[in-house]
């Protein structure tokens, strides 16, 4: 029987495939925009019937029983996966010229649905697998330092995630969700697995999912990996792939909430096991953020963009309650639609001026002026400013890190936000506006394909942050019940309200005065745009200061102490270690010498005789 | 010095393990269980006497199958590797007086003396292997006696594929005759020599297959030996 | 107390180990390798003998009750030939090491390693 | 069919090895094509014993000479046999097409024979019920492949030979003594009946003997550090010999050594020397993984990959579960296709660039694209990652590992397999991403055979239910002692 | 102990020496024959084990081939085992 969940799951998968063995340019394209679209379509389709009737498919493989469910969670990262998938699609008509390149963005989509609707842990494993793999083929082709890094961290996660999955086989014999929470909620009261055991398939799991998230300090493949790549690929790599981290640390609440809780007891009226995903969280904001505003490659400061955003949503899950749940579960979906907005203008830049540094860039606001338009609501979305999703969702984290007494978590937030303006403030002034340096002025609007991803992400940005109800209505119907108040352009919370139409009213009529004003107010007249922002320094060769160059330096002079511990070259350093171990055992171990290896056998016989002697 | 130390300590340590493994398995008492079986049932069931010959040829005849292998595939593969474009013998004195002569008298004994050894298997002991061994020791003295003496080694390759198939050839008679691979049919079907047990027409395939043994032996040993012997010469 | 056969066939097993981890000539490491093979064969005969009792040649009035066991003599049959072709195997790829190596001595024949 | 002409699988080979000299003066061709016939028409055979075997879900039990088991010696083709017997056919067969191409050096005649020997050998080691006989065909198998392994005649082989020799012949000593000490406690050589008889055995005796079983099988089955001769070998044999070395000659080790240990479980010992295995098989996974990461020549790199597979397998094994077994099994058959696909395809590499150092492999997908694409294909399966087929049995052995609380070892095999990652993905990168080069022509017989390996992979990957249920029925084979002992019909001598 | 007892330890004796022997002579050849003297020794003990099978086996193969094929390979290479100084690393001399 063909089930919907199955065409939902392989379609981009099967179309990757195909593109990849057709290999025709055009026909190529076209396939994988379909498939790309049938997810969305599908979701797009069952949307009205899910809330009651959850759509179930199991398939049985070599033993194991894989189980898929559409239920009203799934369906939410699904949909959000499978919109921003559907844009990388388009931008990747554009921007990708390989074969290659379709089939592991394809399979990767795959397996980022497939880590959604997964109910059991074989297939959330493979899925997960396969996911890892593709994304790393992707990175792999560009660059094999960064995708090697990226492979070697995400699959201690994997393989971390699989000791934990196993360890909780062996403990309850189950591999499908649905009964791991249900022994594991019996076991709380019995405890039969001891505390330390659960704490080492807590930390386990907090590794798997750490990794995927980019939850510092294990984010140091983001960065290489984000930016080594397809930029229209990157949308979705951080768009949707992180998320599945994300999906992980809330799988953890669902499947161990109860145990862990028993296990670990409370700390300061707060879920002990809670208050440390939270930490994690804030961490990941605070040290990402000031990572990237300290960049000067686009690509490098969205990674670490990306990184510290993916942080917020540890940090809602982290704070434990419904609130900071509903929070979580908008940020995501905010996350996904700007963040990936970004990366296809990021890809647009790209492809048309083949820079990437701040330092190249400028003036192109006039030359792309679309580009630049879906680059704004970008801009304003991520900086948090309403009318835009970004903000309903920030308020929602804020809200609930408020009403959960986490002050300092809370100041967490503000940092991450404020650091966060500093750099989109540099971006919007460096790359659109200011002086066009002379090879840019050929520079054309992008594609149409790209225009339409653009679209295809900007929308979502202006709707939910107008309407916001329409997402918090639906999270409530997640949560199982009323969590965020209101109706579709209010929300109500315990401590606050956010009225987004009224602020969208005020800020139209803000604008239209302003405009007026523009219009028929003050004479304007043109003078020559240069670089008049130098810090307040005086201009030397040295220390040569502009909007495009070394624009934050002092605020990295600041760090400096900081700066100096790097998580990245620590890795680096344990890699370099275990290779030269690598060396130093197979040249001690196999030396070539035959008596040595006699010597081998010997002592396995003395061991054995030992053995049996003792 | 500490190596030497070392492995002697080792080696003790191991043999201490070794010896107490097998007090387990006292000298000298009887704890036969298959053997008895053979014991009792050998003259009826093969028609041998020598219940060494039936159990290596009749009973377990897959070892022998498989020894005779192993045999051939030793020079199959000494023949590869000192295989070499040309290749002659370079010794360059010829055998004392004494055994020249000695060797030209008893070269043909020793392979007379070998062929009994192996026909008279399943009477006495000795068998294929020593049999063809001692035809090849013949051939042993004929090269050392003499610088130029070679065996006809290509004919010496096809009688050693030849009889090795014709040991298997015996086997799958059996496949074909009784239904089972190396079953004596000549013993159990056509009962051949059932009155003659303890002579020299008895014991079913046994002598058959000691002689083909027995060839093939005598011939790999020799061909090993030419092998051995012969160096590359530059043309 | 142990049998003398059994301690010798120990020994040899032991001395011919013992010249494999010692000796660094690969000719003698394989005449290492013989005498611990004859050793093994010693063992293996030593284990189906049975005091007082013949071989089982079961022709000049001897029955079935009067033999040692043919099995272990049966099996060291096998155990020697195979013994042998190993040695005439190793002894062939020693001579091509000489060839190309010009040395027999393992520490130097160590092209292959790591 | 009488299920009696399965002995034709060891016939076949040997009488057909036994012809060649009769033939080799129809030339080389001529012998190379005779080794692809018979190797052909050994893979008939075998197919027909599984299919047999398969169908009636019974043995079949040929009895050498008409004697019954404890008697005369017995071969015991059941589920697991009759599976491997196919594999070691299959594999065969294609390493003896690959030979057409990939071996010219003299004499081909003793190449064909010593070819079929070794395949004669791996058969009768999966094969027979009888401990001795096993002891023989593993002389077989080991004697062929010194020869093998040496037949190239370069300084390297003869290195990698000897230190072959050297140590599989001690191995085969202390084995040999070890059959000696069951016979002498047991006074029978039979497997089945030994497993009825074990758990009366003297406990000193049966743990030296059982010690010494294993450590002499564990040789040929490259357990560390027994393994010290394995990466030499498989990097100084003939191409179709290391595939047919890594695909089943080790397995054939293995598989004698996971029968003779399952079926001496009534001994009291048998723990200690499962935890003694597990610790050997969790370190031969990690060291070789690691002796893999930065290797120059990619044929010793995949020979070392190779072992930390075995390693896998034999980890598997020594769990004492019937999971762990299962899986090994299915690991086994996956491992088999996928190493022979590896070796295959960078044997043809080597043939056609004339040597398989890393540098030779900068562009080979501009090069040689199909043979590349094999490999990559060979790489990311061996990895495990999802779709292909070593997933499964990786995710299995897993599963029974930590099932069976041994949580150390699967993480060390979890760190040596990032490790293995790592390599096989600069590999890749090497021959797709580094590198340019002119297109050469890749053979038609050889490309066949990537692709249908390739093929496998990914059929096994993506539907491995068929495989499964296999691998399960053979692991079962091993496992389920008390059937096997029912299932081979023993005389009631003595017992 | 009667007199076949002590026949028995003088032959083990001699056949250890042997092998001693056998192992520690530089000169291969001599080593050579004292392996062959250990297979002859041994192939006696098979006779008074009650296997005349097996001692002609050993007589013939063990001891007369073997040394035989020796006695060729050493021909073919070299005769005495050399004293080398030691140049690799201290784990490869061991």
């Amino acid at each position: 029987m063909i089930n919907e969940l199955m065409i939902i799951l392989f379609a981009p998968l099967i179309a990757g495939v195909v593109a990849w063995a057709l290999d025709i340019k055009g026909i190529r394209e076209a396939i994988g925009i379909i498939g790309a679209a049938i997810p969305l379509a599908y979701l797009v389709k069952l949307y009205p019937t899910i809330i009651e009737n959850p759509i179930d498919y199991s398939i049985t493989v070599s033993g194991f029983t894989l189980q898929f469910q559409l239920n009203t969670m799934s369906w939410y990262f699904a949909a959000v996966a499978s919109l921003v998938g559907l844009a990388m699609a388009f931008g990747m008509a554009v921007t990708s010229r390989e074969s290659y390149d379709w089939l592991f963005a394809l399979m990767s989509f795959t397996g980022v649905l497939g880590v959604f609707l997964s109910q059991d842990f074989v297939g959330f494993f493979l899925l997960w697998e396969l996911m890892t793999f593709a994304s790393f083929m992707m990175v792999l082709r560009r660059n094999r330092h960064e995708s090697l890094k990226y492979f070697v961290l995400s699959v201690i996660g994997a393989y971390a995630m699989l000791i934990a999955i196993g360890m909780l086989y062996a403990k309850t014999g189950a591999l499908d969700f649905a009964s791991i929470r249900q022994v594991l909620y019996m076991d709380a009261a019995m405890g039969t697995i001891t505390t330390r055991e659960t704490a080492i398939i807590f930390g386990l799991f907090l590794t798997a999912f750490g990794v995927k998230a980019g939850a510092v300090p294990l984010h140091v493949w983001a960065p290489g990996a984000y930016s080594e790549t397809d930029q229209s690929y990157t949308a979705f790599f951080s768009g949707a792939l992180s998320k599945a981290g994300a999906y992980g640390f809330l799988l953890l609440y669902i499947l161990m909430g109860y145990k862990l809780y028993a296990a670990f007891g409370t700390f300061h009226n707060h879920l002990t096991f809670a208050y440390i995903i939270a930490w994690i969280g804030a961490i990941t904001v605070v040290v990402a953020s000031f990572l990237a505003v300290l960049q000067e490659d686009i690509r490098k400061l969205f990674a670490y963009s990306s990184v510290g955003q993916v942080g917020y949503i540890l940090l809602a899950f982290g704070l434990g309650s419904t609130l900071g749940f509903a929070g979580g579960l908008f940020h995501v979906l905010s996350h996904a639609i700007f963040k990936g907005l970004f990366w296809l203008v990021t890809a647009a830049i790209i492809l048309q001026t083949g820079k990437t540094q701040f330092k190249d860039m400028g003036g192109l606001a006039e030359k792309m002026p679309f580009t630049f338009a879906m680059g704004l609501i970008a801009v304003l979305s991520l900086a948090g400013i309403p009318p835009m999703a970004g903000f309903a969702s920030k308020w929602l984290i804020y809200e609930a890190a408020i009403s959960a007494h986490m002050p300092l978590v809370a100041g967490a937030i503000f940092l991450g936000s404020a650091l966060a303006f500093a750099y989109v403030v540099r971006f919007l002034y460096a790359v659109w506006f200011g002086q066009r340096p002379s090879d840019l002025e050929d520079v054309k609007e992008a594609p149409l394909p790209l225009l339409i991803a653009m679209a295809l992400l900007a929308i979502p940005n202006l709707v939910f942050g107008v309407a916001p109800g329409l997402v918090t209505q639906y999270i409530n119907k997640i949560l199982g019940g009323e969590v965020v108040g209101g109706d579709y352009y209010k929300l109500v919370t315990p401590t606050g309200t956010y009225n987004a139409l009224l602020v969208t009213i005020a800020l139209v009529i803000g604008l239209a005065i302003a405009g007026l004003v523009y219009i028929y107010g003050a004479k304007t007249r043109k003078i020559p745009v240069t670089n008049t922002y130098q810090s307040g320094n005086p201009v030397t060769e040295e220390f040569n200061l502009s909007i495009r160059r070394n624009f934050y330096k002092p605020l990295a002079e600041a760090l400096e102490f900081w700066l100096k511990y790097s998580w990245d070259r620590f890795y680096e350093r344990v890699a370099g270690m275990a290779e030269d171990f690598a060396d130093s055992l197979r040249q001690a171990f196999y030396n070539g010498n035959v008596q040595s290896y006699s010597w081998y056998l010997a002592i396995v016989l003395l061991i054995l005789a030992l053995w049996g002697v003792l | 010095m500490l190596k030497r130390a070392l492995a002697i300590i080792t080696l003790l340590i191991i043999g201490y393990w070794l010896a107490q493994g097998l007090a387990g398995v006292p000298f000298g008492e009887d704890r036969m269980l298959v053997a008895q079986y053979y014991l009792d049932h050998v003259k009826e069931q093969t028609g041998a006497v020598n219940t060494v010959t039936a159990v290596v040829v009749n009973y377990r005849g897959f070892d022998t199958l498989g020894e005779v292998t192993v045999l051939f595939i030793a020079s199959t593969g000494v023949g590869a590797l000192l295989w070499r474009k040309k290749r002659e013998r370079t010794a360059k004195t010829e055998g004392s007086i004494v055994l020249t002569t000695g060797t030209r008298l008893l070269a043909p004994f020793i392979m007379l003396f070998g062929a009994y050894i192996f026909i008279h298997g399943h009477l006495t002991p000795g068998g294929g292997f020593p049999g063809g061994a001692t035809i090849a020791t013949a051939f042993l003295l004929l090269y050392m006696a003499f610088t130029v003496y070679e065996i006809p080694h290509k004919t010496f390759e096809k009688v050693e594929g030849a009889v090795g198939m014709a040991y298997v050839l015996v086997g799958l008679i059996g496949l074909a005759i009784g239904g089972y691979f190396l079953y004596d049919w000549i013993w159990q079907d056509w009962g051949f020599g059932v009155d003659n047990v303890g002579r020299l027409l008895s014991g079913g395939f046994i002598p058959v297959i000691y002689t083909i043994i027995g060839l093939k032996v005598g011939t790999e040993l020799s061909g090993i030996i030419d092998n051995m012997l012969k160096e590359e010469v530059s043309e | 107390m142990i049998s003398a056969y059994y301690f010798g066939a120990i020994s040899l097993i032991l001395i011919g180990l013992y010249a494999i981890l010692v000796k660094k000539n690969v000719l003698k490491m394989l005449i290492g390798l013989s005498i611990m093979e004859t050793g093994v064969n010693l063992l293996l005969v030593s284990v189906g003998y049975i005091s007082g009792r013949s071989a089982p040649i079961l022709s000049e009035g001897i029955g079935p009750n009067q033999a040692v066991d043919p099995i272990p003599q049966a099996l060291v049959l096998t155990a020697i030939v195979i013994g042998v072709a190993t040695t005439a195997m190793a002894l062939s790829v020693a001579m091509i090491i000489y060839e190309k190596y010009g040395t027999l001595n393992v520490e130097e024949i160590r092209r292959l390693r790591g | 069919m009488n299920g009696q002409y399965a002995s034709l699988l060891i016939a076949l080979p040997l009488i057909s090895a036994f012809f060649v000299p009769l033939i080799k003066g129809l030339g080389k061709k001529a012998v190379k094509y005779y080794l692809v016939l018979i190797t052909a028409l050994q893979t008939g055979i075998a197919a027909w014993v599984f299919q047999e075997v398969y169908t009636t879900g019974k043995p079949i039990i040929v009895m050498a000479g008409a004697w019954r088991p404890p008697v005369g010696i017995n071969l015991y083709i059941g589920h697991f046999a009759a599976l491997f017997v196919l594999i070691v056919a299959v594999v065969s067969f294609l390493m003896a097409v690959f030979s057409i191409r990939a071996i010219s050096v003299d004499p081909i005649d003793k190449y064909a024979m010593l070819f079929l020997l070794v395949m004669l050998g791996a058969t009768g080691m999966i094969a027979t019920g009888d401990i001795f006989n096993l002891f023989v065909f593993m002389e077989i198998t080991a004697i062929s492949a010194y020869a093998l392994t040496a037949y190239n005649k370069t300084g390297e082989a003869a290195e990698a030979s000897i230190k072959y020799i050297i140590l599989g012949g001690i191995g085969s000593s202390f084995f040999l003594i070890g059959i000696a000490l069951i016979y002498g406690s047991l006074g029978t050589l039979n497997m089945a009946q030994i497993a009825q008889l074990a758990g009366g055995m003297d406990a000193t005796v049966a743990q030296v003997g059982l010690a010494l079983i294993v450590f002499g099988l564990a040789v040929e089955a490259e357990l560390f550090p027994l393994n010290a001769w394995a990466p030499d070998a498989y990097q100084a044999a003939p191409h179709p010999i290391t595939a047919m070395f890594s695909a089943f000659v080790v397995k054939a080790g293995l598989y004698a050594l996971a029968r003779i240990l399952y079926l001496m479980q009534a001994v009291s010992s048998w723990h200690s020397v499962l935890k003694l295995l597990i610790i050997m098989a969790t370190l031969t996974v990690f060291v070789a993984e690691f002796a893999a990461l930065r290797q120059k020549n990619v044929k010793r790199m995949i020979a070392y990959s190779s072992i930390a597979q075995i390693g896998l397998i034999g980890l598997a094994f020594a769990l004492g579960t019937q999971s762990g077994v299962d899986a090994g099994v299915f690991h086994m058959v996956n491992h088999a296709i996928v190493k022979a696909l590896l070796f295959l395809a960078v044997g043809h590499v080597a043939v056609s660039l004339g040597g398989a150092e890393m540098e030779k492999f900068e562009g080979l997908g501009k090069r040689m694209p199909l043979t590349a694409f094999a490999i990559t294909v060979g790489a990311i399966a061996a990895v495990g990652i999802p779709l292909f087929n070593v997933f499964w049995s990786k995710l299995r052995i897993l599963l029974a590992t930590l099932g069976a609380g041994y949580s150390w070892a699967a993480a060390v095999v979890l760190i040596a397999s990032v490790v293995e990652a790592v390599y096989y993905f600069r590999l890749i990168h090497t021959m797709w991403f580094a590198g340019e080069g002119e297109r050469i022509s890749e053979g038609l017989a050889v490309s066949l055979m990537l692709l249908f390996l390739a093929a496998l992979v990914i059929v096994i990957g993506v539907y491995p239910d068929y495989a499964w249920s296999i691998a399960q029925k053979a692991g079962n084979d091993i496992f389920n002692v008390a059937d096997y002992i029912k299932n081979v019909p023993l005389m009631g001598v003595g017992a | 102990m009667n007199c076949m007892a002590c026949i028995e330890y003088i032959i083990i004796g001699t056949m250890i020496i042997s092998a001693i022997l056998a192992v520690e002579w530089r000169d291969l050849l001599a080593a050579t024959v004292g392996m062959a003297a250990v297979s002859l020794f041994a192939s006696l003990l098979f006779f008074m084990l009650q296997a005349p099978d097996v001692a002609m086996t050993e007589a013939a193969i063990g001891a007369a081939l073997s040394g035989a094929i020796f006695i060729f390979a050493i021909k073919r290479t070299q005769r005495f085992e050399t004293e080398e100084e030691e140049k690799p690393g201290w784990w490869v001399r061991w």
